[in-house]
């Protein structure tokens, strides 16, 4: 076995690098030392995001083929280094708070292996390290859902979310082994895609075909695979919320668009074609009509971030070079904007506890720039410019519309009718916090400096993201590099 | 009589709806997951009897089930420690009580 | 003739409403007054400059070989809708409107010197000058308009105008909706007119009056036989802008606003509502008059709408208490008597009279002269209010001694309209009435008998008024003449009202500007004095001296008389139609359609929106065992509907 | 880039929105300062830009668009930032930039939160003056909602009554209307090129393509001309309009009725009609019924409103309604009649706004049966509320009359019976608007004084004279000068109407 071959993976290396620097730092340090744990692995994981960036990607694949690190993986693993990097910083005040502090430790190396894991699915061209990536991914994130001990809604959450989590791998599992039955006898991406081919219809790939989408839609909380959504949301810890709604989300939709259409993509029109159709109208509907309830910000947020799945996922309706490259932006986009949403939702829960957006009102009065802040957040996320929200919309609406299908045409109109709804609710935020007569309930309070740059990061990248259209053409560019996307049928 | 890869997989089919039953059906915690590694082992018996049977030339099947049986006991660790985690906070392991948060 | 004169004549009153609409606040009365005076008196000056040289100057540009020529002094574009159809504001010389801006700038000038002793305790002073100079500018700019759009415009403005002086005293509730009233009627007749010029130049491509009267054939050839329900689009048009006319010159069923009009100052109703803005509906048929003459059926038309108004409107003023109102409907029938007049006339010979142009020229002649003497008649009656401070005849009663100029001057004026040799109505209703005997005996029978009407009940009113019975209470308040500013405009008007008979009228107009040698029809002249002179002799039987008689044709008569006082209840036909059927039956049963139909549609997404959210919560039950149920039946749905849909 | 003269119509508001960042938050003199330089040099800007316009067409420069400007934006779906002003776009900013000006003297004691006021104010402007100057479909579109949506905290925050219920409704139904209107212009770009060609945004390029498949293009009609129509306040997707207006602050009404509501009328023509010929021919009959409605509809419904708004709001719907039935009649002097009403109802509608939010701000209620005989205690206010009127039901010499006309002229082009019997409905209206008009007049400014206490009540201070007598001069300019304007329009017109003879 040729170990040069390890060096293709630097991007993996590079974060298990950190995590293991992070683990020593965190085991041998004494216990003065550790005030410097959250800085150092802030520091260290800007370098090695600022690494992954500069050092080149060996864009042939390696192990056989397994593996892959083309110029679009590593954009979509910048991306997600993007929301972890603001993901580590809204945490750094929480994770000093009382009940945490002795273990901020294993919530760093928890982010991080997640994290690796997530590589692993961007990268993975073998459904072997797809599993293995998956689960890495998603296991250690039950740990962080637990991680609020004392408060018994983190276990719920995290008992609600193992369990679902299981069992949407042993779906996943045995969807696989259709796959696997009806491949011709191999795991690799590539092998299976050229045994499919268009003539081939059976029930038994149907259901394969709608287990895989179970499976991975689990990640992505695609309705009807979502409810566990709501309840883990409302119950972790606001990081770990932020987290698992915009980075596991983010690198499972990737994942998502290189299975169906590299793996599946011969039997697009046939089969996934109407199944993802059917699932992205109920994702958007139903998400948006549970979000348009709620009162808690973070369940609020949770079913708001449902709906926003189905959007991420015409990206893959369209299935096009278009397509995954709008869907990259739109993740980045969500990023930023949902994380700015939560940096101030846990800013308040962490100063005063309360997270009822009824306790909002008023918030101009005392905090007029985190208002401010939260008003944009909540725009980009509807969609309205000139924030970015409004460009990763219509990009991903042009994407899907490029093959001018009357069904792809209504699914838009579909979603854009629902943006109108998703329009109300975030309009719900923004009255409570403008509109509303009552007298403030939150005192005025400061940010620290880890929040202060989290936040200038999500408004900057709100503001700038859309306007600027470098990033997206950068996307264009190296998803266009990167994939010679196979006819679809 | 031609042991045949129906003889196989029905059974395994049977063992994921099972699995899937008894999940929903069961209050006790440990005894979901008990369902859960019915239905993950299911899985892990279609590809061995798929490797087996229809592509008999390689190995990636069983490597595979290897590989999955791993993860499923990794999966079952973190759900009995979160399991002893709820039974120190409220005292039971009814699934029926972690229901406060809903709708 | 230069342009510098006629553009003076529109922008001077134009100017005078600005400065003192804008500058008036910060004028006194007297310097508003004076500026008003002054200006409309240096118009005037102007104006009969204008006219005198279009008439005497025998200039090769208005007369070629004795037949008057209609002149553009000037014709400017203003608004082009298409290359072609493109609206012109000019200045139009011809026979009529230079006639016209002698009787306007006339008449204004009496009433702007009149107002300045009437108004002078009135508030608001500046602005009635500011809204009689607005007046003036847009009637002017009527009567010259080279074109029918250029006349819609002025048209309106004219109507603004009214509406703004009748509103005038804008506390008093009865005024503003009398203003209201007027506007909106007179608005809904403009409707037609509209309609009317839309048909008509969609066909002429022009809205030239010159280039439509010139050649009438044309315009006839131009519609191409298009008919529309039965009639052909030219007799709609035709009929269509006559309604505009017939709003504005109160004709039935279209005169409802005139009377109520009378809430205005009355001088505001000598000049707007006697002589200059009432006739121009009149003005507008002698306009388009040889197109008229080509649809017969308009002309017909006309001829029956002003007869059945001049009777119905004589009958009412009869009985009416208000004087200003059996004024107002005195105007009505005599601009009903103009409008048959132009309706017998033709621009052809018809075979059995030697001059079928005579009812134009008649009708022309009974305007001018009517403008006069209705004017005098309401000035009077101005005086009158002024010394008695009530519009309502019982309040008056033997004021011949307490206000000899008023008396005097109002019998003149009396009879003048009531036609007696040798007062200018006699000579003008004269001549109309041998066109009406000319074109068919009925119209003439029946417009003698409404001669007669008018000489009954207007010295039925100059008795009342004048004779009858002193009222207690002058006892507590002596009537006495008017101050000189209103004397004088009143001697002035009877003393052109005395002469203004003998003008030679049929020289100076005529349809087609060839002039025309007036002379009496006597049989016809006989007839109509003799009619005259009986009614006058009736009115000065029962109302000379107080008696029981009037009581008792009352009481002979009660149902006819309750239905000719409350005016034969046009108001509550309205009233019922636009209050009880279009306001309360559509306006509100639109209004409760937008909010509970419409609007609740648009409100009803948002509540199902609402409702199916609630309803949907259920799935989120809180048992993770109910979740990956909906989990795998889910993922087997999917794999089930796609496989129903694909087979 | 920024050589372009046009540019500077959204940098200024940008500009300004800078400065008001730098604002004290109740540094009432700072901010004012801020808006009265900023909306002055929008206002320059857009006079000189009309000046300079004229005379370039007159020393015959004949181009469609003139100041054409074109910056790659984003490079994958070939949009450009693209723009150019044809004569209409040209009236267009100058009607924007008019009541920006006039809307902040109107909103000259705003309170509360005056900076955050001016900074959505701001915003709105930008939106609205990127849209005039956009001729690339996607720019337009992000132009059009950066004017909706400040809506919501404008009308939300400084409205009055039910103001949170109808920020929503307004927002949420305009954004309805642009949720069709994205997926119109989406199709109009997928089918911008024929086979093979480089796809596009930019209208002129599309429409000398004029490749839309024949069969797409009904569809996308619909979709485009209901999204704009919205914003048009067609029926029925009015009723956003009266709740909306009614609890929106003065300057925002006036900017929205103003503007805004333009908006819609001019999309309609510049992308539906004009990128859309053939369709518009075939269904313009469907819009014809719903304009027409909408025309007699507002105004009977205006003829019962008691509150003052709702009264402008429902006679904002029938004199949009004109704009959108004029434009369907695909003939130059409709659509010229369109446009002019468009100028004719921004400036008068605005003119009403302000001065009901200044009787509103003095009475304290819009209820016209509370009061009465105002012109005694306000005069200049009350003459201002009957030019406004006058304006309204189409006297001579005043915009409306101008307007209306032309779209009456047009219209009557049509021969069949369909077309003129909607017309002389059409025409009708404008005796319905007479009657209503002076309803209001009459209870409102004349008669006797309703309450004793408006008695005390002042007189317009100067700011709000020098807002209303911009309006009233521009009124009155349009109503007595009207055929510069309406040669620059028709000029306008002729690509479009050659675009829908040659579809036909």
């Amino acid at each position: 076995m040729d170990y040069s071959q390890f060096g293709a993976m630097m991007p993996e290396l590079i974060i298990l690098g950190i995590f293991l620097l992070v683990f020593l730092f965190d085991t041998f340090t004494p216990d003065n030392g550790k005030k410097f744990l959250t800085p150092f692995t802030t520091v260290l994981f800007l370098l090695g995001t600022v690494a992954i960036w500069i050092v080149p990607g060996c864009s042939e694949s390696v192990f056989g083929g397994m593996y892959v690190d083309s110029p679009a993986c590593k954009a979509m693993k910048c991306i997600l280094n993007v929301g972890v990097f603001i993901c580590m910083l809204e945490a750094a005040k929480w994770v000093e708070t009382d009940m945490v502090i002795i273990r901020k430790g294993e919530f760093y190396e928890l982010l991080l292996v997640t994290l690796f894991g997530m590589y692993l699915m961007i990268s993975a061209r073998h459904f072997l390290l797809f599993i293995i990536g998956l689960e890495s991914a998603s296991l250690p994130i039950a740990a962080l859902v637990a991680f609020n001990k004392h408060k018994y809604e983190s276990h719920e959450a995290a008992i609600k979310y193992i369990l679902t989590a299981v069992f949407s791998s042993a779906i996943l599992l045995m969807g696989l082994s259709f796959v696997y039955a009806l491949s011709g006898g191999s795991l690799y991406f590539s092998d299976i895609a050229a045994s499919f081919n268009g003539g081939m219809m059976s029930t038994m790939l149907l259901v394969a075909l709608a287990f895989v989408l179970a499976g991975i839609g689990f990640k992505l909380s695609l309705v009807p695979f979502h409810l566990w959504t709501g309840d883990v949301y409302q119950g972790a810890p606001t990081a770990v919320t932020a987290y698992l709604s915009v980075v596991s989300k983010g690198a499972a939709a990737f994942a998502f668009f290189v299975i169906f259409v590299q793996v599946f993509g011969q039997v697009y029109s046939q089969a996934w074609e109407w199944m993802l159709y059917a699932v992205i109208i109920a994702t958007i509907t139903v998400g948006n009509l549970f979000a348009m309830r709620q009162k808690n910000m973070k369940r609020f947020m949770a079913f708001s971030s449902v709906s926003q799945a189905g959007y991420i996922m015409l990206g893959v309706m369209a299935a096009d070079t278009l397509g995954l490259a709008s869907m990259m932006f739109y993740i980045l986009v969500y990023v930023v904007s949902n994380l700015g949403a939560f940096a101030i939702i846990s800013m308040i829960e962490d100063r005063t506890g309360l997270v009822s957006m009824d306790d909002y009102k008023g918030l101009h009065k005392t905090n007029p720039y985190i208002a401010v802040a939260m008003t944009l957040a909540m725009f980009s996320l509807a969609g309205i410019p000139p924030f970015a929200g409004f460009f990763s919309k219509i990009l991903i609406f042009t994407s899907v519309t490029g093959s001018n299908s009357m069904a792809l045409y209504m699914l838009v109109l579909i979603a854009l009718i629902n943006t109108i709804i998703s329009l109300y609710y975030y309009l719900l935020v923004v009255k409570a916090m403008w509109i509303s007569a009552d007298e403030p309930k939150i005192q005025s309070f400061g940010t620290g400096a880890c929040e202060k740059v989290a936040l200038t990061l999500c408004v900057g990248g709100i503001l700038l993201l859309g306007l600027v259209s470098c990033v997206y053409q950068w996307l264009v560019n190296v998803v266009g590099e990167t994939f010679i996307l196979p006819g679809l049928n | 009589m031609d042991l045949n890869l129906l003889w196989y997989l029905v059974p395994s089919v049977v063992m994921f709806a099972c699995g899937v039953y008894g999940f929903v059906t069961r209050k006790n915690m440990i005894a979901i997951l008990i369902s859960l590694e019915l239905m993950l082992n299911s899985a892990d018996l279609n590809f061995a009897i798929f490797n087996r049977f229809l592509f008999p030339g390689s190995m990636e099947g069983m490597v595979f089930t290897l590989f999955a049986i791993a993860i499923a006991a990794a999966e079952t660790a973190i759900a009995i420690a979160i399991i002893i985690n709820i039974y120190r906070a409220v005292g039971s392991t009814n699934v029926l009580e972690s229901n406060k948060m809903k709708h | 003739m230069g342009i510098t004169l006629p553009i003076l004549i529109l922008c001077l009153p134009l100017f005078m409403f600005l400065l003192l609409g804008i500058g008036g606040v910060k004028m006194s009365r007297k310097v508003a007054g004076i500026l008003g005076i002054l200006g409309m008196g240096t118009t005037m000056t102007l104006a009969y400059i204008v006219a005198f040289t279009y008439f005497f100057s025998g200039n090769p540009e208005f007369i070629i070989d004795g037949v008057r020529q209609q002149y553009q002094v000037f014709d400017v574009t203003w608004l082009a809708f298409t290359p072609k159809l493109v609206v012109n504001l000019g200045f139009l010389l011809d026979p009529i409107s230079a006639m016209m801006l002698v009787v306007i700038t006339t008449i204004s000038f009496m009433v702007h010197l009149y107002s300045w002793g009437y108004m002078e305790h009135e508030g608001g002073f500046q602005r009635y000058y500011a809204f009689l100079s607005l007046f003036s500018f847009s009637m002017l700019g009527l009567v010259v308009a080279t074109n029918i759009f250029q006349m819609y415009i002025f048209w309106e403005l004219v109507g603004v105008s009214s509406f703004l002086l009748i509103g005038f005293f804008y506390r008093l509730p009865s005024a503003v909706s009398a203003s209201k009233k007027a506007f909106i009627v007179t608005r809904f007749a403009d409707l037609g007119f509209l309609l009317g010029i839309l048909t008509l130049s969609y066909f002429t491509d022009t809205f030239n009056f010159v280039s439509m009267t010139s050649n009438p054939m044309n315009v006839l050839a131009e519609t191409g036989g298009a008919t529309f329900m039965g009639c052909s689009v030219l007799t709609w048009a035709m009929v269509l802008i006559f309604t505009g006319g017939m709003g504005k010159s109160a004709m039935l069923p279209l005169h409802i606003w005139l009377p109520d009009a009378m809430e205005g100052p009355t001088p505001v109703s000598a000049l707007i509502h006697a002589a200059t803005m009432v006739v121009a509906g009149v003005y507008l048929v002698a306009r388009m008059f040889p197109v008229y003459c080509v649809v017969e059926a308009s002309m017909t038309f006309i001829c029956c709408v002003g007869a059945i108004t001049a009777f119905y409107a004589a009958v009412v003023a009869c009985t009416q208490v208000d004087i200003k109102r059996v004024l107002a409907f005195s105007t009505i029938s005599q601009i009903a008597f103009m409008m048959v007049s132009l309706g017998v006339a033709r621009d052809y010979m018809i075979p059995g009279e030697h001059y079928s142009g005579l009812g134009y020229m008649a009708g022309m002649f009974h305007l001018f002269t009517h403008a006069m003497f209705k004017a005098l008649l309401f000035l009077g009656a101005g005086a009158l209010i002024h010394a008695v401070h009530s519009n309502d005849y019982t309040k008056m009663g033997g004021l011949r001694k307490y206000m000899p100029i008023t008396h005097w001057t109002f019998l003149i004026g009396c009879l003048a309209i009531a036609g007696i040799y040798p007062f200018s109505g006699f000579f003008s209703k004269d001549e109309m009435l041998a066109a009406m005997f000319a074109r068919h005996w009925f119209w003439g029978a029946w417009m003698t008998m409404v001669a007669g009407l008018t000489a009954f009940y207007m010295f039925r009113l100059y008795y009342l008024i004048f004779w009858w019975e002193e009222n207690p209470e002058y006892e507590h308040h002596k009537p006495h003449d008017a101050p000189w500013q209103m004397s004088l405009p009143l001697i002035i008007l009877a003393a052109v009202s005395c002469v203004s008979g003998f003008i030679p009228f049929g020289e100076l107009v005529t349809w087609n500007g060839a002039p025309y040698h007036i002379h009496i029809e006597a049989p016809v002249a006989a007839t109509s004095l003799t009619v005259a002179v009986l009614a006058i002799l009736l009115a000065t039987v029962m109302y000379r001296k107080k008696n029981p008689l009037p009581e008792k044709f009352r009481n002979a008569l009660p149902g006819l008389w309750t239905a000719a006082y409350h005016r034969f209840y046009w108001d509550e036909i309205y009233l019922f139609i636009t209050h009880n059927i279009i306001f309360n039956g559509i306006c509100k049963a639109i209004a409760w359609f937008d909010r509970h139909v419409i609007d609740a549609t648009m409100d009803g997404f948002a509540k199902v929106t609402q409702k199916v959210s609630y309803s949907i919560r259920g799935m989120q039950s809180g048992n993770v065992q109910a979740y990956v149920l909906w989990y795998f039946f889910g993922a087997l749905a999917l794999a089930i509907i796609t496989l129903i849909c694909i087979i | 880039m920024f050589g372009n003269i046009l540019i500077w119509f959204v940098i200024i508001p940008i500009l300004m929105m800078a400065g008001l960042g730098l604002c004290r938050n109740n540094g009432m003199g700072a901010i004012r300062a801020v808006m009265v330089v900023g909306s002055t040099a929008l206002l320059a800007l857009a006079i000189w830009l009309c000046v300079d316009f004229l005379g370039l067409r007159a020393a015959g420069i004949d181009d469609e668009m003139l100041y054409r400007g074109s910056w790659m934006w984003y490079a994958p779906l070939n949009i450009h930032l693209a723009v150019g002003v044809d004569g209409i776009s040209v009236l267009m900013l100058l009607l924007s930039a008019i009541i920006v000006f006039a809307g902040t003297f109107a909103s000259w004691k705003i309170n509360p939160l005056p900076k955050n006021f001016f900074l959505w104010f701001a915003l709105l402007s930008t939106g609205v003056f990127g849209f005039f100057i956009s001729i690339d479909m996607f720019t337009m579109f992000m132009f059009y909602e950066v004017a909706l949506i400040p809506m919501y905290l404008l009308i939300g925050v400084w409205g009055t009554g039910r103001k949170e219920y109808s920020a929503m409704k307004l927002t949420l139904m305009l954004m309805g209307g642009s949720a069709f209107l994205m997926l119109g212009l989406l199709g109009i770009y997928w089918h911008s090129a024929p086979e093979g060609g480089e796809l596009t945004w930019n209208i002129l390029e599309i429409a000398h393509n004029n490749a839309v498949d024949p069969t797409w293009q009904n569809l996308l009609f619909c979709f485009t001309f209901v999204g704009f129509g919205v914003l048009g306040a067609m029926f029925p997707f009015h009723t956003w309009s009266p709740d909306g207006h009614a609890c929106a602050p003065t300057a925002v009404s006036m900017l929205h009725a103003g503007v805004l509501m333009k908006l819609g009328g001019y999309g309609c023509f510049r992308i539906a009609i004009y990128l859309l010929p053939q369709a518009a021919n075939e269904l313009a009959w469907i819009f014809i019924i719903l304009t027409g409605i909408s025309v007699v509809y507002g105004a009977f419904s205006a003829c019962v409103q008691t509150d003052l708004k709702y009264i402008n709001a429902y006679s904002s719907v029938s004199h949009c309604g004109m704009v959108l039935f004029a434009l369907l009649m695909l003939n130059t002097t409709a659509m010229t009649g369109a446009i002019l009403q468009m100028l004719s109802h921004g400036l008068m509608t605005a003119l009403f706004f302000a001065l009901i939010g200044m009787i509103y701000g003095r009475t304290h209620t819009r209820d016209i049966r509370q009061m009465g005989g105002l012109m005694q205690i306000m005069p200049y206010l009350g003459v201002c509320y009957m030019i406004a009127g006058f304006a309204s039901l189409g006297l001579p010499g005043l915009s409306g009359f101008v307007a209306e006309m032309t779209i009456f002229f047009g219209a009557w082009e049509d021969v069949d019976f369909f077309h003129r019997a909607f017309v002389v409905a059409a025409t009708c209206s404008i005796v319905i608007t007479a009657v209503y008009i002076l309803r209001v007049v009459g209870k409102l400014l004349l008669g006797p004084v309703y309450d004793q206490h408006h008695l005390q009540l002042t007189d317009a201070t100067w700011f709000e004279r020098f807002s209303t007598v911009t309006l009233i001069i521009c009124i009155a300019g349009i109503g007595c000068f009207p055929n510069w304007i309406n040669e620059t329009i028709q000029h306008s017109f002729l690509p479009i109407v050659k675009a829908l003879q040659t579809a036909i």
